[in-house]
């Protein structure tokens, strides 16, 4: 136990910031081309779809991007969790630094599907069953961003954040479940652990295309919050300042 | 960093003893390196000047907040820690008061909370002891400065074991005859071999309470 | 435990009796605004029963969450909090006191005065029955979650929005099932799956949102 | 005279700007209200769009008094208020800088967001105009009528619903004239005989309210 | 009934005046019959016991509340009328600062409010003089008890008026530095002639403050 907590709370930090920052330029250089071929095969490679035209394909942003929103949401919550039982502020920091890409997916998935609303059902909105917790899932987000914002003390923002975060969990399989829960408006699954693809295999590679893309997003972009966090909460700490001071010598020389 | 004159141990250990211990409020470090002891039977006077941190240790001791760094026992066992079973007791600078309730209704229901005896003539008495006989049944809307502050005190007037004693500003809008009445109580208290740790910027009646000195401004 | 909870819930009780008048806020809140309505709407009866369920919901939601903001709030400015904290028993018990205390003086009397409703805007029996047991089985729902949200915000410069921000999305499910139960009766169809989800969502807050309050008061405590 | 009025007018905008995120809370409370709506009452466009004026002037209400009830309640419980009454020279232009900061605060909010309602109620252009006029002519008359209330009201023990049955029935004129103005416009007719008795409710009571808020300031500290 | 030795009266009016003053809170009548003077260049030191009525009379002296019989007059005039051109300051049990604002800002907007100087080197410069240097800028959520006490009565540094100055229990809080402080602005007021009512249950400092008493508990 005083192990763990040890390397959570003293050498995490260190340590993270270091490899965090190795692996940062290969995430961005896995994203944008992943991106790039995703987008092509969604946009030129799939076929046209028998009802519904042109205009599904907003699915290729669409599916990847209501994935990650509760992916990042789950992450969130266990590094909450482990940020309070441990006491580690490495995990705080790491929950912290999710919440603004799992906004901005949530977002994405709501705009998008917004807009595919509109030629689908003929409406941008309607209050149905998965939209609604959707939207919940964003304002969860956004509350997490604010409380947190809102705690002048780090060390109470922390933990009043990470308990909302783990209260908030719920919500994902309500989200996840809704379609089958009440008949509505929105699609069920399509891609099932159990069950084929019913779609065409361009589709499904140019949607897993888009979703890997995302994934080395996410990395590249909460990794280098989390670094940034890490540099202002430990600025007191010493290897913080050996590294500016490396950096600054570095900088004379160059 | 520097423990005031430790008194020679007693056979339990000491209702509370830091060592090491720092504060951080926002991010001012208001000390660090801070060790001391409270034992049975004493009366502890932690002075300091405005802003010093005096507010901020009691709050410590009571277990309301966190160290930054170091550790504060309070009976053995980390202050922070939610599960106490011995008893002590903390008056802060609010009294604590319903607005609304009267004097009795207000002192009952803190000593319900705390599972100490609660008797309408439990209540009646400890009020009695700090001079409240006539304001009894009154709002306590419509008490005095003076007269909330002894509401809030004569919640010690029932207690009646060795425990300790958290006071910050408890002589604070007292009269003479208050801070008499409050004087009896802390003396009867450590008597019985409780402790008192307190604040107060009043001088203290050193004759009679003979209250040892940590001076914040001097150590840490 | 029990002394504990009886203790802290009877005190609120009388606080609230105190300021007599003040314990008909709810009431009062949803009396007006759901006389304001056909003011704002137009008097049609048919599109005010069709209303009524969604008003009185939406009513009990906005009453539980204005009036869930102060409680902690006066207990925090004068000590009393802290106190409650210190008694080293158990502070979900306290927590559990304050959401019950909460939920009678807000949540029941509403209850109380939804057959009113049904009398200015002329609801069904059936579909008032059914609005009757779902804000029953609701509207504690929303003490407990409010209860949540006014411990994580305590003390913080924006309560108020942080309040509406956490808890009313939380809040959502109720209030669909709750307007469902009565969708259901109106439609001719059976409201019981509608309560058994209320009642399993009851179940669950009342589990764990009294601990995630004492959690939350620890923290803004400290 | 002027400075008076700024130093007060300006120290509560600059309070609340503090709590950078509570400046949100009208528009939140107008945005969760208008969005719990569709939840409850179902979500059918055609009866929405009947509602939303309604819908919107209500909630403008609801806000209004809402947050009117702590116009004086922290400045008197820190002892500003005896200040401010102490400063010997007008206490009429210090309810009026309340009562205009007050409206700053929530009304001009609530204002900016009422487009907001047109998206989620689709609401047709035209209306959607008048509607905005006539919040703007009405709702300082809430902010003004709503400080007269909350400065009687301090320190009561039920000060809030005594509020509420104190003030709701004075503004029930600016609902009616608010809501006919959009109703006007739906019909096809002129709004204009409706803005201009807003726009008179509004030069009275900006003339009488201060000096009523005034003196109950006065009694109220007593 | 009984006037406290009134002092030789100086030759403009006295600065506040009462004859016959009762006052009442709630049913119980506090005092009646009760005259006293407060005359330019003096430090009145009014005293009592807890609930005896000083902070009803200081109220009565501000203009507050109404007398419930007698008169009492700020500057020849009735204190309760609200017209009142002399300047006069109250400084009451509350502090009237805003926890959001800084100790700065909160000073600003009471200097302002009162029509007094409130230059950003005045407000310092008054900060400074109660000894605030270091915490101008923080938030008064975060001062201490005392300090925020110093903030309220940094208003006092400003003056420069030989006006009236009513202080209710204005050491409350305050360690010896700032008693000092306070009492060296009591003194420069005094000398310029101007007066003070105040009460206080800590011993003032006499010998430096030369303070004429009215003992409530013996008058009325
Ligand atoms: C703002 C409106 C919308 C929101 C908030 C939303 C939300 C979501 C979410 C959260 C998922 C992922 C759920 C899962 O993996 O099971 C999803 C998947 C999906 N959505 Fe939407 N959606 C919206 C509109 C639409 C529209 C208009 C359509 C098409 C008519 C649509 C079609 C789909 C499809 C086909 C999937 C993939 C389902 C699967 O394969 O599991 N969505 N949407
Ligand atoms: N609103 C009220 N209604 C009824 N009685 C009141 C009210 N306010 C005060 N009192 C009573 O009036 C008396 C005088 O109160 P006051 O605050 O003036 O006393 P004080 O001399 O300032 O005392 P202290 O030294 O404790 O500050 C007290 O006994 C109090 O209980
Ligand atoms: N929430 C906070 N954030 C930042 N600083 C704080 C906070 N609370 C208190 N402080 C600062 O911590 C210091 C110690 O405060 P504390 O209340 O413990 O002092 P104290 O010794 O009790 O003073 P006093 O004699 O005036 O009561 C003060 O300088 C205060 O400004
Ligand atoms: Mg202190
Ligand atoms: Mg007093």
């Amino acid at each position: 136990m005083t192990e763990r907590f040890r390397w959570f709370t003293f050498a995490a930090p260190a340590r993270f910031h270091a490899l965090a920052g190795r692996l940062i330029p290969w995430l961005w250089a896995a994203a944008a081309p992943l991106a790039a071929a995703g987008l092509y095969m969604g946009f030129f490679v799939a076929p046209t779809d028998a009802q519904q035209g042109e205009s599904y394909r907003i699915i290729f942003i669409h599916v990847p991007a209501a994935w990650m929103s509760m992916v990042i949401y789950l992450a969130m919550a266990f590094w909450a969790a482990v940020g309070w039982m441990f006491n580690a502020r490495m995990a705080f920091m790491l929950a912290h630094a999710l919440a603004p890409t799992g906004a901005l997916f949530t977002f994405l998935a709501l705009w998008t599907g917004a807009l595919w609303g509109k030629p689908a059902w003929g409406t941008w909105w309607v209050w149905d069953a998965r939209l609604t917790s959707e939207l919940i899932l964003l304002f969860l987000y956004l509350g997490y961003i604010a409380l947190v914002a809102a705690i002048d003390d780090v060390r109470r923002g922390d933990r009043a954040g990470a308990l909302l975060a783990i209260v908030g969990a719920v919500n994902i399989p309500i989200i996840y479940f809704s379609v089958r829960w009440w008949n509505t408006l929105h699609q069920g699954a399509t891609i099932t652990m159990t069950a084929a693809p019913k779609m065409a295999t361009t589709m499904l590679t140019a949607m897993l295309l888009m979703t890997f893309a995302f994934w080395a997003y996410t990395f590249a972009v909460v990794f280098m919050r989390a670094r940034a966090l890490v540099l202002e909460r430990e600025s007191h700490a010493d290897w913080v300042r050996d590294l500016a001071t490396r950096s600054r010598t570095r900088e004379e020389q160059s | 960093m520097l423990s005031p004159h430790v008194p020679p141990s007693p056979a339990a250990a000491p209702h509370l003893s830091a060592t090491g211990l720092a504060c951080r409020r926002g991010n001012r470090l208001l000390f660090k390196g801070l060790a001391f002891e409270v034992a049975g039977g004493e009366i502890v006077w932690l002075r300091g000047r405005n802003g010093r941190g005096k507010t901020s240790l009691l709050r410590l001791a009571a277990g309301l907040a966190r160290p930054e760094d170091g550790e504060i026992l309070r009976d053995g066992v980390a202050a922070s820690t939610s599960a106490v079973d011995r008893r002590f007791v903390f008056i802060g600078h609010a009294n604590a008061l319903k607005d609304d309730l009267s004097a009795t209704e207000s002192l009952q229901f803190l000593l319900r909370l705390h599972g100490r005896p609660c008797s309408a003539a439990a209540v009646q008495s400890a009020l009695d002891r700090m001079g409240l006989q006539g304001r009894r049944t009154a709002a306590v809307r419509t008490l005095s400065q003076g007269q909330r502050r002894r509401v809030a005190l004569a919640r010690l007037a029932v207690e009646d074991e060795p425990s300790l004693w958290i006071l910050d500003e408890p002589y604070d809008a007292l009269d003479a005859d208050g801070i008499e009445r409050l004087n009896d109580l802390l003396l009867a208290h450590a008597a019985r071999g409780g402790s008192v740790l307190l604040t107060s910027h009043l001088e203290l009646d050193t004759v009679r309470l003979r209250p040892r000195e940590i001076d914040l401004d001097r150590c840490a | 435990m029990r002394d504990l909870f009886l203790a802290v819930y009877l005190r609120d009780l009388r606080l609230a009796l105190r300021r007599r008048v003040e314990t008909l806020m709810p009431v009062a809140f949803f009396v007006v605004t759901a006389s304001l309505f056909p003011l704002g709407v137009g008097p049609e009866p048919q599109v005010l029963r069709q209303l009524a369920p969604g008003l009185a919901w939406v009513c009990a939601l906005l009453a539980a969450m204005l009036s869930v903001s102060q409680l902690f709030a006066s207990d925090f400015a004068d000590g009393s909090l802290e106190q409650m904290l210190l008694t080293g028993r158990s502070a979900v018990v306290i927590a559990a006191a304050k959401s019950a205390a909460h939920w009678t003086l807000s949540g029941l009397p509403l209850i109380a005065a939804a057959p009113l409703l049904g009398l200015l805007f002329d609801v069904h029996r059936d579909a008032l029955g059914a609005l009757l047991v779902s804000l029953l089985l609701g509207t504690p729902v929303l003490s407990l979650l409010g209860a949540v949200g006014a411990a994580l915000t305590l003390g913080l410069r924006s309560a108020g929005v942080l309040l509406l921000l956490l808890v009313l999305p939380l809040t959502i499910p109720a209030l669909i099932f709750g307007t469902g139960a009565v969708a259901a009766v109106d439609a001719g169809l059976s409201p019981g799956g509608h309560f058994s989800i209320l009642g399993a969502l009851l179940i669950l807050t009342a589990l764990t949102a009294p601990v995630a309050t004492a959690a939350a008061l620890r923290i803004s405590l400290e």
